[in-house]
């Protein structure tokens, strides 16, 4: 048995409810916070963190916001990708307005508003359910951007409507700008996600969690055993919103440093994101990260094999990433409709019975 | 009847209180079709109430109605000694009425523990700032509903399934985990749609068990809808019998079973 | 080798125009290659990257190529150069932005690393204007002017210029925003239809293109009174409208047709030998051209660039030099086979966007072909430099530049 | 009424040999259950909660796929042909129809359009079906009265009905009833399992029926199974199951003093099982 | 002012036929999400892959050529002959009818029962898919599709309107075309799904997948047929936006445009697909006509989805769409 958890016992309901039960898991969870802290700093290069690490990870917490509205409280959204712009926008507009406070703060805080504007639109969802829900989130989607695009305040004027992120520093080092080393923008966006994952990890375990997932499950006999259907819809708009709006300012602080609202918050990202929750596992933290981890990884894997290992064509190289990727999502929703993460589980649970089958 | 109105006590021991939620006059209509024609009852403080009648009568009809999920176009609900206004039903909840579902409605992609601890969201206090950053007030309150929940799952004997996703469950056990969930609440009025449907006659029994027990250690009062005669007449203290919305018969079993007009719409034979 | 990355994109909703840039700048190097050896005795390497104008691909593809010893950069699309902007100036590696990207990178004291000769978006604009005034004899005051345009940064650019222009010469300007992908137009078009601008201009790409000229066709506006910039004027943009298209207008900075003789060349020793990047059937059509003049402008910033640093194996930083003192002459022009393909300019440290020259095409839908109806001529320089000192500093303040070229 | 034998003996229509059923891959539900439907023959699948009964059911009728089962082990035939591969819709042309447990009637569509569906492989006209409509809601008046209701929008029992009445719209050889008297009042009960008799008489239909409801069951039954956690731990003709001491105390509430009040259950009783 | 009351009426008579072009997408999607509760995202791709395989037929193109090319080295792009448009449209049904019966057999078949979202999630697998093949087998540069449809103003009209008006209205023949097409369309898809068994049978799958199983509906051959029709919806789709924009990338993006429709008029109502469309149309070009100029124009983006929105705060289940049903 190479996975087990036998005789690994709780003895109080702490224990019991702490978030990896099993000894072996908590271990492996430990060692690789050590790493991705302590060791990967020191030998991340530019690539790595342009290309790889810093997308990845700014797209966990856009994905773990995302997870919350619809894997945890069942509410299907499409307008990731406005809600990411309204978070680039404001920490913009912070930056460039307050440029003495910390770029940290103004992340937070771009958070804050885009939670706020996440409740707004939330409120159909009282009305509207299921697909015609996701429907109408478009109207935020195309009405935000359209907002960004079109009222020269959001962009300070600037003679094309793009914004750029200023330098900032934090304790000195810088983490927006030109000049801002990889480790750092890899290093803020760690922390913001560790930070993003703990807190989901808390609410989605506890009372507000459970309400939300009451409301996913049946709404209506949510409503009768005693959940606030109007509060729990709103909070999850809340909560969801607000990552997502640290994911957008650290997308154009951290990693882009300058931004097109149209062409880098359209729709495509909206999409995108869904994917990889789907793709990673509805209602699962763990899923946002392997949902994240797939779709960011997998095309530039496949570019990497396809172009760079057998030489091929670009653009013959682009139309079969589109066929493998959307091949690959085909396969894994057969074989396990509920993600990676259910894969993983499945996984663990005949390893466990590994070498006897049942 | 309005006798009934004293406290008494019945036969095996336990105390019956006075009335605590009154029917009055309740009318309901979807459309062309009227579930629930002017039909008025009560509800008495620690008693089981059971409400039977053919199939399409209006009984889950009127069990929504009491948990405010249905607005009826007449009549009053009565809530100890107040008239209820028109609520939501979460609110409902929070005023100590929990009940379960006749086509089970538990959230499926939870699992038992987590269904049940849902049951315990009108007790849960810590706002959601707290319970983001967990440890401290937020843990502790989970603690101690846990403990909560734990005694009611020892009390159901579901202890072995405390972990299993709900969807994976058979029919029985998930009336069950739905009987637990309610219970959670520690509601003060409790109705049970069709609890043991599916259920073979040692579960029945079973059921019969926690059921009793509830009402005698919690002094918990129910109301329940069941087709098996043998359990209704067995465990309620006073029914109702509807039929085509209207109320044909209400008194204690064996007043029940001798009514005529009972034994022809429903019971088909007189029942021993 | 001299390795010159190519961020293409075959895929996605601009394919119709990336596709044909991207085999004429990568057919000249092959040609480079096939023909003469390479570049000063080095072979060209031309590394293509699929971005499918999607900007986190770009970033992508500008990380994995940037260690491989790329000499220039040439993204082709905005949102790509402003992303790279700072990247290549920390980087000490060139951007040339032909005929598109930040405009007010013309401003060599600000943006060392960023060039966009021979023309950039505001030059288009003013050549435009600079057409609508020869047609009428200098003067267009009181004339309607509507400009059409993809609503993003980059059909926004030519907005401030024209408002510019319009305070000058006094003629009106109305402005319609076109979203992306623009296929439903209706409503702008019967704007135009009521409104009867007497010229219409556009920054259109992609689908928007055609659909526009196709919309313009159906309300029968006068297309010669219809002008696209350079991006609005590809066969592909023209020919799904039929003769209906005959006579719309686009401004260029290089010239169209395949009547040279470099092409022969091509033929013979790219497209005959099996080597072309595409199917070879795109040779003198308007974005191949242009990306075959892109690629020239680059092999000939790096001889000059082999020249100043006197070895033919250039660095990043050799090739920074030699862009900036690129010299473009008539005489070099022919030597290389290209006759008047582009216009003759020099680039020097203070201006890396050239003189602003561009010229006018014209569609003819019986022979299938564009031809230039005009020479390159300047833009007005006195609007347009006061508008790119005036945004380029802002850019240098902002980011604490200083001025470089003094 | 209380045969103990199947009046056409001899011919076996379905049997399942040893079959095992994995869900999700991991879960092992049932572990080798074999039993025999003979031709005009009722039989009863008995058993506690979660014993494997409608497990069993969707196996035969290939409902299993579309809820992450599989067969993993055994074989199912009918007519002694191997049906374990048909697709579900397949098995119906043969003439066996499943009726789920939990109801599961089209929410959207009204009472009638329910039960019309259930004609969807017939093709003996028009004719013949409005007169097994007219059939099924006689048997159900209640049904008559909602037929325009959506039946989203009627109570259990009468979905139940639905159900039912649905699957005889399809003139069916073999019926698979799971759970058939679930939430019905208790004359319906009787008037279901009344039907049931007549309808495997008259036509000589065959039943294979999954019943919590062990006492009705077993008095119309000619043989019954009794499953406990996946597996066969009893079976035998109806009659004599009926008389088994511990099929009484359990499954019929009797015992030898006559049937136990439910009030009476109250001490704390553990259950007896065959397997531990 | 009466001109611009008659621009007014031209700007919503315009609204109505591009609400008509709408509508040919959004039918697609009710097909299929009447027939079988599938949210089909790939709808759009669909188009535009019918729009591809019609002009490569029509044009002679080996499908694969430049596939064909990289790897054999060989230089072949067509197969040198033209096929007739009413050829061609018929092989491309023909074609589409093979996509359904694969899509079918390596899709759907092994996601019976599962939650809608997972459904909608594969379709979405299917798009990418989808385009990638299409790009594959004809190329991503932009083609011309020539079928023989009318474009451009129609003088009838103008003139018409000219002579009662003094203003001639302009009405393309594509969407006059358009809109003849759709309406024959929707009549025979009603009358389809109402009045046949097999309309009975679709609205089943919808409701339970299992429950259908279970009275012997053939899961197959039902989404056989659905896709298969809606794979002829998105082929007439494809032809007319085809026409207008030529046939490239971007035709996938209608999609985007028939969402607000869909939803609006309900996502299980054919005859609310029209509706749905005319009411977008109309209302976003009246808003651009009138508001538009006020704030900055290109608002029809967003306009049709808030307008949409705005209607299903009223009705959740859109005009016309099945009430969802609520109970416990
Ligand atoms: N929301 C509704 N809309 C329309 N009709 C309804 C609705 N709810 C209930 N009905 C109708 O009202 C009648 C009473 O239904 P109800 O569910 O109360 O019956 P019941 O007594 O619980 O029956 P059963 O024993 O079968 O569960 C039925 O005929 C049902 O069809
Ligand atoms: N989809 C599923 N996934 C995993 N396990 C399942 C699934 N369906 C059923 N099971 C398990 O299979 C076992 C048998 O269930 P089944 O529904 O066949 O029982 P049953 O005899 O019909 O019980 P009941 O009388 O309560 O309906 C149960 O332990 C149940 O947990
Ligand atoms: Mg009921
Ligand atoms: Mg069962």
């Amino acid at each position: 048995m190479l996975y087990r958890e036998a005789g690994d016992f709780k003895t109080t309901y702490v224990e019991d409810g702490q978030t990896f039960p099993i000894k072996f898991d908590r271990i492996a969870y430990y060692i690789l916070l050590a790493v991705a802290f302590g060791v990967v700093p020191f030998i991340i290069n530019d690539y790595w963190a342009n290309a790889v690490l810093v997308p990845f990870l700014i797209y966990a917490v856009a994905a773990i916001g995302l997870n919350i509205l619809v894997g945890y409280a069942g509410q299907v959204s499409l307008g990731t990708g406005g809600f990411m712009a309204v978070g680039a926008y404001a920490c913009y507009k912070l930056m460039t307005s307050f440029p003495e406070v910390s770029i940290l703060i103004h992340v937070v805080l771009a958070g804050v508003i885009t939670a706020a504007v996440g409740v707004l639109f939330g409120l159909p969802s009282l009305r509207i359910k299921g697909f015609y829900l996701a429907v109408a989130t478009l109207a935020a989607q195309f009405f935000l951007v359209w907002l960004f695009n079109k009222v020269p305040w959001f962009y300070n004027y600037s003679a094309s409507g793009q914004i750029s992120a200023p330098e900032r520093t934090v304790f000195g080092i810088e983490v927006t700008g030109a000049n801002t080393d990889a480790w750092a923008k890899y290093l803020v966006c760690l922390i913001f996600v560790t930070a993003c994952a703990w807190l989901a990890r808390n609410l989605t375990r506890g009372t507000t969690g459970r309400t939300w997932m009451a409301i996913r499950d049946m709404d209506i006999a949510a409503e009768i055993i005693g959940v606030n259907p109007l509060k729990a819809k709103l909070t999850a708009f809340a909560v969801s919103s607000f990552f997502v709006g640290i994911a957008g300012a650290l997308f154009f602080a951290v990693y882009l440093g300058s931004v097109e609202v149209g062409e880098v918050f359209g729709i495509n990202k909206s999409f995108l994101v869904l994917f990889m929750i789907i793709i990673g596992g509805l209602g699962s933290i763990f899923g946002s990260f392997a949902g994240a981890a797939f779709m960011v990884l997998m095309p530039v894997l496949l570019k990497n094999i396809l172009v760079g290992g057998l030489g091929w064509p670009t653009d013959i190289a682009a139309h079969f990433e589109l066929v493998i990727v959307g091949g690959l999502i085909v396969v894994f929703l057969i074989l396990e409709p509920h993600g990676l993460a259910q894969l993983w589980r499945v996984a663990k649970e005949k390893l466990r019975l590994w070498p006897f089958p049942h | 009847m309005s006798a009934q109105a004293e406290e008494y006590v019945t036969e095996d021991g336990r105390k019956i209180g006075g009335v605590m939620m009154e029917m009055k006059n309740i009318t309901l209509r979807f459309g062309g079709v009227v579930a629930i024609k002017d039909i008025s009852f009560d509800i008495r403080e620690g008693e089981i109430r059971a409400i039977i009648g053919p199939n399409g009568a209006g009984k889950s009809s009127m069990l929504n109605v009491i948990s405010g999920f249905y607005n009826p176009q007449e009549g009053d609900v009565i809530f100890r000694g107040k008239k209820r206004p028109q609520m939501r039903p979460y609110k409902v909840a929070q005023q100590g009425i929990a009940r379960t579902f006749q086509n089970i409605a538990l959230f499926e992609g939870m699992s038992v523990l987590d269904n049940v601890m849902t049951g315990r969201l009108t007790h849960m206090k810590t706002g959601m700032f707290g319970q983001a950053m967990w440890w401290g007030k937020a843990q502790d309150e989970e603690v101690y509903n846990r403990e909560k929940v734990e005694e009611i799952i020892d009390f159901l004997e579901i202890q072995a399934i405390r972990k299993t996703p709900v969807g994976r469950l058979p029919y029985g056990l998930k009336k069950r985990v739905e009987l637990a969930r309610a219970l959670a609440a520690e509601p003060k009025l409790l109705l049970l749609d069709e609890p043991m449907a599916g259920m073979n006659v040692e579960e029945k029994e079973d059921m019969s068990r926690f059921i009793l027990d509830v009402n005698d250690e919690f002094g918990t009062t129910i109301a329940l809808i069941e087709h098996d005669m043998g359990v209704v007449m067995d465990l309620s203290d006073r029914v109702v019998v509807m039929d085509y919305g209207k109320k044909i018969g209400d008194g204690t079993p064996d007043e029940v079973r001798s009514n005529q007009e009972v034994i022809d719409a429903y019971l088909g034979v007189a029942h021993d | 080798d001299l390795v010159f990355p190519s961020l293409s994109y075959r895929t996605g909703p601009y394919a119709a125009g990336g596709i044909p840039f991207a085999d004429g700048y990568a057919d000249y190097f092959t040609l480079l290659n096939e023909r003469d050896g390479g570049i000063g005795g080095e072979m060209a390497k031309v590394i293509e990257c699929e971005t499918g104008y999607n900007t986190e691909k770009g970033v992508e593809c500008y990380e994995s190529t940037k260690g491989e010893g790329s000499l220039i950069y040439q993204p082709l699309s905005t949102g790509i150069t402003y992303q790279l902007i700072p990247k290549v100036t920390a980087d000490g590696i060139a951007l040339h932005t032909m005929g598109y990207g930040r405009t007010s990178a013309k401003n060599g004291k600000v943006f060392s690393n960023v060039f966009n000769y021979p023309a950039n978006y505001w030059d288009g604009a003013s050549v435009a204007i600079n057409h609508l005034l020869d047609l009428n004899d200098g003067d267009i005051n009181g004339k309607k002017v509507a400009l059409v345009y993809h609503n993003s940064a980059y059909g926004k650019e030519p907005i401030r210029t024209l408002e510019e222009l319009s305070a000058k010469h006094g003629f009106e300007l109305t402005t319609l925003a076109v979203d992306h992908p623009g296929q439903e137009q209706k409503s702008q078009w019967l704007q135009i239809r009521r409104e009867k601008p007497d010229y219409v201009l556009m920054w259109g790409w992609g689908v928007m293109n055609q659909v526009a000229i196709q919309e313009a066709a159906n309300i029968r506006f006068p297309m010669e009174n219809f002008i696209g910039v350079w991006w609005s004027g590809g066969e592909h943009d023209v020919i799904p409208a039929g003769d209906g298209a005959n006579g719309y207008k686009a401004v260029t900075f290089h010239n169209v047709g395949s009547d040279f003789p470099v092409f022969d060349d091509v033929q013979k020793y790219v497209v005959d030998a099996g080597k072309a990047a595409g199917n070879g059937d795109q040779i003198g059509t308007a974005v191949y051209n242009r990306g075959f003049y892109a690629a020239m402008l680059a092999a000939e910033a790096a001889r000059n660039a082999q020249e100043i640093a006197g070895k033919s194996d250039i660095t990043a930083a050799d090739m920074l030099k030699g862009m900036e003192s690129l010299e473009i002459t008539e005489e070099r022009m022919a030597e290389l086979g290209m006759p008047n393909f582009g216009p003759s300019f020099t680039v020097t440290c203070e201006n890396h966007g050239g003189p602003g020259l561009g010229a006018i095409q014209q569609w003819d839908a019986a022979a299938q072909e564009w031809s230039l109806i005009s020479d390159f001529a300047p833009s007005d320089t006195e609007i347009i430099d006061a508008l790119v000192m005036e945004d380029s500093m802002a850019f240098a303040k902002e980011n604490n530049i200083e001025e470089r070229c003094n | 009424m209380l045969d103990a034998t199947p009046e056409t003996k001899g011919e076996t229509l379905l049997e399942v040999n040893n079959i095992e059923v994995i869900y999700n891959h991991v879960i092992l539900v049932l572990k080798g259950v074999s039993l025999s439907v003979p031709k005009g023959g009722i039989t009863a699948l008995l058993g506690g909660n979660g014993a494997g009964k409608t497990t069993t059911l969707k196996a035969i009728s290939n409902l299993l796929h579309s809820e992450r089962g599989e067969v993993t082990k055994g074989s199912i035939n009918y007519r002694g042909e191997r049906v374990q591969d048909l697709a579900p819709a397949d098995l119906v042309q043969k003439g066996v129809i499943q009726v789920m447990e939990g109801r599961h009637c089209f929410e959207h569509l009204t009472v009638e359009e329910n039960l019309m569906t259930g004609a969807y492989t017939r093709k003996d006209g028009k004719g013949a079906i409005a007169a097994d409509l007219e059939m099924v809601y006689d048997y159900f008046p209640r049904l008559r009265e909602r037929r325009k209701s959506q039946a989203g929008y009627t109570s259990g029992g009468e979905q139940q009905m639905c159900a039912i009445g649905r699957a005889l719209m399809s003139r069916p050889e073999t019926i698979l009833l799971d759970e058939p008297s679930m939430g019905l009042a208790p004359q319906l009960v009787e008037q279901i399992f009344g039907i049931v008799k007549s309808v495997n008489e008259n036509e000589g239909v065959s039943f294979l029926l999954a019943e919590q409801n062990t006492n009705v069951a077993l008095r119309f039954a000619h043989y019954g199974y009794i499953l406990e956690s996946g597996r066969v731990v009893m079976d035998g003709p109806a009659a004599e199951l009926r008389e088994n001491p511990d099929v009484k105390e359990f499954y019929l509430g009797v015992s030898d003093e006559g049937r136990k009040s439910f009030r009476d259950v109250r001490s704390y009783r553990r259950r007896k099982r065959w397997l531990s | 002012m009466p001109e611009q009351l008659l621009w007014a009426a031209e700007a919503m008579m315009n609204g109505l036929m591009a609400g008509v072009l709408y509508a040919l997408v959004a039918l697609g999607f009710v097909l299929i999400f009447k027939a079988s509760g599938v949210f089909n995202y790939a709808q759009g791709v669909m188009a535009l892959f019918a729009a591809l395989t019609l002009v490569g037929i029509m044009d002679g193109q080996v499908p694969f050529a430049h596939l064909i090319n990289a790897v054999f080295g060989t230089e072949i792009h067509h197969f040198g002959w033209h096929v007739p448009a009413i050829l061609a449209i018929f092989l491309t049904g023909v074609v589409m009818v093979g996509l359904a019966i694969f899509i079918e057999r390596f899709v759907l078949r092994h996601l019976v029962n599962q939650p809608d979202i997972i459904l909608f999630m594969a379709t979405i697998g299917l798009a990418y898919f989808m385009e990638g093949v299409g790009d594959l087998m004809w190329g991503s540069e932009i083609k011309t599709l020539d079928v023989g449809l009318p474009q451009g103003i129609s003088e009838t009209i103008d003139e018409a309107t000219y002579n009662w008006f003094g203003y001639g209205f302009f009405i393309d023949r594509l969407d006059i075309v358009a809109t003849i097409i759709a309406a024959l369309l929707v009549a025979s898809l009603t009358i389809f799904s109402q009045y046949s068994k097999q309309g009975r049978a679709l609205r089943a799958v919808a409701d339970d997948h299992q429950a259908a199983l279970s009275v012997g509906i053939s899961l197959r051959f039902i989404w056989v047929l659905v896709w298969s029709i809606a794979g002829f919806v998105a082929l007439v789709a494809g032809m007319m936006w085809g026409a207008k924009s030529g046939v490239q990338f971007s035709l996938s993006l209608i999609a985007l445009k028939a969402l607000p429709v869909l939803m609006l008029g309900g996502f299980t109502s054919i005859p609310g697909a029209i509706v749905g469309g005319l009411i977008i149309g109309v209302g976003e070009k009246l808003f651009e006509f009138s508001i538009g100029p006020l704030v900055g124009g290109a608002t029809e983006n967003w306009f049709a989805y808030v307008l949409a929105l705005v209607f299903l705060v009223f009705r959740p289940q859109g005009l016309f769409g099945e009430k969802i049903i609520e109970r416990v």
